[in-house]
């Protein structure tokens, strides 16, 4: 698809929050790592469902009910189809990446690992995807291990293989970085990890936006995605897994929806999805997710993804001409999502990022929940610009303005 | 008759109902009572199909060809549901159980019973039935 | 507060649901111990935080980060006044009552439980407050002790003091059962248990609606509630928690948010309530859920409990003036909340289910999860009628003419 | 002068740029610039004010029944506000500084610095100081 067919202005006009003014100036919206704005269809099928649907689901046996069930259920196929997964029932929803990953450390991971085996994990992850593996380790006696990464962002694949072993149980990467964009090889990291033995997670966060995701031809084995940064609501999560992992896998939480029988002297569990579902859904936000879905799948991935680059190069290549003394940037991988990290020369985050507020740019300013990456740089944050495909070049130039002014004050 | 023929007949007796949900299921319940009652030793854990809230047995016979099957319910409604079922689908062949289009659920307005997952055994019964038949489709 | 004050027209209108028809009649909302339905306040803060305010919050040095943020810990503060809590910060955001449940097992419980130790719970609880119980105790050699009831749904208050010893640590309890509507002696329960020096934990799911709650007067050590039965949004749960017990408590998932400092080496966590507020919390929902808050106060607990106890009376009047010997009522304990359980005589709740939503009236069937309990009756399930503040008197009579009609036939 | 006066004054200068947040921004930069450099030895550990990701760090001298302070920030329009801070309250009395209501924030259009949570370390300092001066009315 070429960018001509993608109508921006189309797109931005189902995008209510962007059309206001933040200190006296044209909100910019360049936080959408942190997480993205919501299209109207969302945010209209939020309203509907509470103004003309609402009621707790799977039990009911009156209209309501029926009707809420079937739209929960009609958004776990529209994330099978977005994923490719083979069964609606093995994408479960969770809070959030947060709690698909903690979900999968304290059930796989806690009934599988053993000391002295080990978990895999890289110097770029979220806190998100390092936290949960640090508790899990600890408890199990399993060893973290970190895959180091090159200065400008991608990994360092060959240290990747060498840290590789049959002791590997669990390889837990992020597929986009969030502080610096980098994409990683991750077709390549699942067939390693597979020949030794080990399963991989793939922390999706930013991956849900912005790339293609086809979890069958990838052959992973959990995939984690949060909604709030694919279009869709906050509070809504996905964690999806291979059948044959969920089902031995022990439960998480226990109470409703996730059993079969509950007696006092013994409690048998249901199938999945339902199995790792325990109590009432957050199911008004699950139902508007579809929308997101769907506005994504609307436009097309492929036509995000070649938009967001012209963002992403016009940002850079404007740097590169008034700035590249005075502008730092951080990740230069080959292959790069939409994200932009860098540093004004003297200057802390935080006050690169009050001043684009105060032209009414949002960026987000600190270590991105990547404390262990700002360490590998050396510093302890930085500015990071982050584009969805409502932002416009347009947006980009007021940007690279404001940054001119300062560096040139 | 072909399982056409008995669906349109069901549509049109439920049609004098129009919109009256309760006149249906109180139809319904009444037709379930009419079903050959199902004998006790057939009513085995194995040939349960389970819904949510409601249980069916369904058990099938094969014979010249063609399969029967035998059902019953502890719900009312559900077994008036099931008694359709039977009607138009005992007695055919696998491959014409396989291959029957069950619209009438649609049309007589019960697609509520089958729509939603889990709700009940009905759907869960239609499926038992059409994975049986297909086996033996296979079979041959 | 007289009953007259309440002004039921008003209340109704501001509940868009309300207004349609089921199955050719006007819609009776009689399920509202699954879920109760938002007020049209709730829906439109919803709406506008989409279309106005949405960030990621409490890092975000944007204004829209900012609003976003401060309007998240505006619920809290609300939180903390709706449960007189003494601070903001023991008020913790989960997903429901379920969540809140598991995540003090696996905390406090998995931190302070030892084999030989014992957890109370009673044979009324709902599958959450039973399972999370199971499954720590499994974990830690803990046994689960349950407290019986009588015949009319009234706890065993002897049976309870004769469990209750110094092995018990933990006492586990529903405030008010979703099956039956009892209200257990609280306050007696968790006097006593102090004094063996156990610490109490309440279901609060169905007290969150109905019941004036004070737990500093209380003084339990946690409260549980769901957002999504007390007119809120799904997807949204408190933990209310002791600060001494809370600081004290290991964290439940990692990720985000949660922490303080992150390396490899070691992790540091922050403190209450982010400490257990790992990764990006349902931040729409929560902002929400204080309209709801502000909606229940604005009619006072007090005019509530009038109003939903004339429904129950109501009913429960019209079931012995006409059925008393064709339908039986479960749940006869003097202190009730408006839950009302029944059976006609040789029919399956399924069936009385579906025939009440023939007549556009919700009602829930089953086991409510509550299978023990369903046991101790020695059936399979029930119907509920649950009332809620909106409900009206010609609600109940429409569902007693039905009731009525079926015991006819 | 007075921190009434102090806080009017200020007002009155920032009333120049309007509703312009850059330049506000930029002259608070300014100001921080002007504030008396901190002694080394005192920017330690113990004396820091963590916000999320401003820090300040804030030493309290008594003298002669009158609190002066010492301040910087690593941020340098945390540290134009914290300069705004100590000409008001520094060398004033414990029980003033616990007093004085600090309305010039919002007046210079700079709530949002305070509004939320862990945004930065203006706010913690705000009420390290004033507990600082609590303490010493205390032990009067
Ligand atoms: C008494 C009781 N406890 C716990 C729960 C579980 O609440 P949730 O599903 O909101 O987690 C419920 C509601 O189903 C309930 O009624
Ligand atoms: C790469 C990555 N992993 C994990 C997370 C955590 O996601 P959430 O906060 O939605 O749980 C994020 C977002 O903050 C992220 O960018």
């Amino acid at each position: 698809m070429s960018v001509t067919t993608l109508d921006i202005n189309f797109i931005r006009s189902q995008f209510p929050i962007l059309h206001q003014e933040v200190n006296g100036h044209p909100l910019v919206y360049f936080d959408n790592a942190a997480t993205t704005q919501k299209p109207i269809k969302v945010i209209e099928a939020l309203g509907d469902y509470y103004k003309l649907h609402n009621a707790n689901i799977h039990r009911g046996a009156h209209a309501l009910a029926d009707r809420s069930t079937g739209f929960f259920e009609d958004t776990r196929k529209s994330v099978q189809q977005f994923i490719n997964a083979k069964e609606a029932a093995e994408c479960i929803f969770t809070k959030g990446v947060t709690e698909s990953i903690n979900l999968v450390a304290q059930t796989y991971g806690k009934a599988f690992l053993k000391p002295g085996d080990e978990v895999l994990i890289s110097y770029m992850e979220h806190h998100s995807n390092i936290v949960p593996w640090q508790m899990i380790c600890e408890e199990t006696g399993a060893h973290l291990k970190v895959i180091p990464i090159h200065e400008n962002g991608e990994l360092d694949l060959e240290a990747f293989y060498k840290l590789l072993s049959v002791q590997t149980k669990i390889v837990a990467c992020v597929w986009a970085s969030n502080a610096l964009g980098t994409i990683n090889p991750v077709k390549e990291i699942i067939d390693s990890a597979h020949k030794v033995g080990a399963i991989v997670l793939l922390d999706g966060a930013q991956a849900g936006s912005h790339l293609p995701i086809n979890v069958q031809q990838l052959d992973v084995d959990f995939l984690t995605l949060s909604g709030h940064k694919l279009y869709g609501p906050t509070g809504v999560g996905v964690l999806y897994g291979k059948r044959e992992l969920l089902d031995k896998m022990p439960p998480y939480q226990g109470g409703g929806e996730m059993i079969k029988e509950v007696s006092f002297e013994s409690t048998t569990y249901n199938e999945i999805p339902f199995k790792f579902e325990a109590g009432t859904p957050n199911i008004g936000d699950v139902i508007a997710f579809k929308y997101a879905l769907e506005f994504v799948n609307g436009i097309g991935k492929d036509a995000i993804i070649q938009w967001e680059s012209k963002l992403l190069n016009h940002f850079n290549a404007g740097i590169r001409e008034f700035g590249s003394n005075r502008i730092k940037l951080f990740g230069a991988a080959k292959e790069k999502v939409a994200v932009q990290s860098f540093l004004l020369e003297g200057k802390h985050p935080f006050d690169t990022g009050l001043l684009l507020d105060a032209r009414g740019i949002a960026v987000r300013t600190g270590h991105h929940c990547t404390q262990p990456l700002m360490k590998f740089f050396g510093i302890e944050g930085t500015v990071r610009a982050s584009f969805a495909v409502y932002n416009t070049m347009e947006e980009v130039d007021v940007l690279l303005d404001s940054l001119k002014k300062m560096v040139n004050r | 008759m072909t399982s056409t023929e008995i669906q349109n007949e069901i549509i049109d007796d439920f049609s004098l109902f129009e919109e009256d949900m309760e006149s249906k299921l109180f139809y319904l319940m009444d037709l379930g009572k009419k079903l050959p009652e199902m004998p006790l030793e057939h009513k085995t854990e194995e040939f349960i199909v389970k819904g949510c809230q409601s249980k069916v047995w369904l058990y099938p016979v094969k014979q010249d060809g063609k399969l029967f099957f035998e059902a019953d319910s502890n719900t009312e409604i559900t077994k008036g549901l099931v008694s359709l079922l039977v009607k138009i689908l005992s007695g055919k062949t696998p491959s014409e159980i396989v291959e029957t289009d069950l619209y009438f659920i649609e049309k007589i307005g019960m697609n509520h019973m089958i729509g939603s997952q889990r709700s009940n055994g009905f759907a869960s019964m239609i499926k038992q039935m059409k994975m049986y038949a297909f086996a033996l489709t296979q079979n041959n």
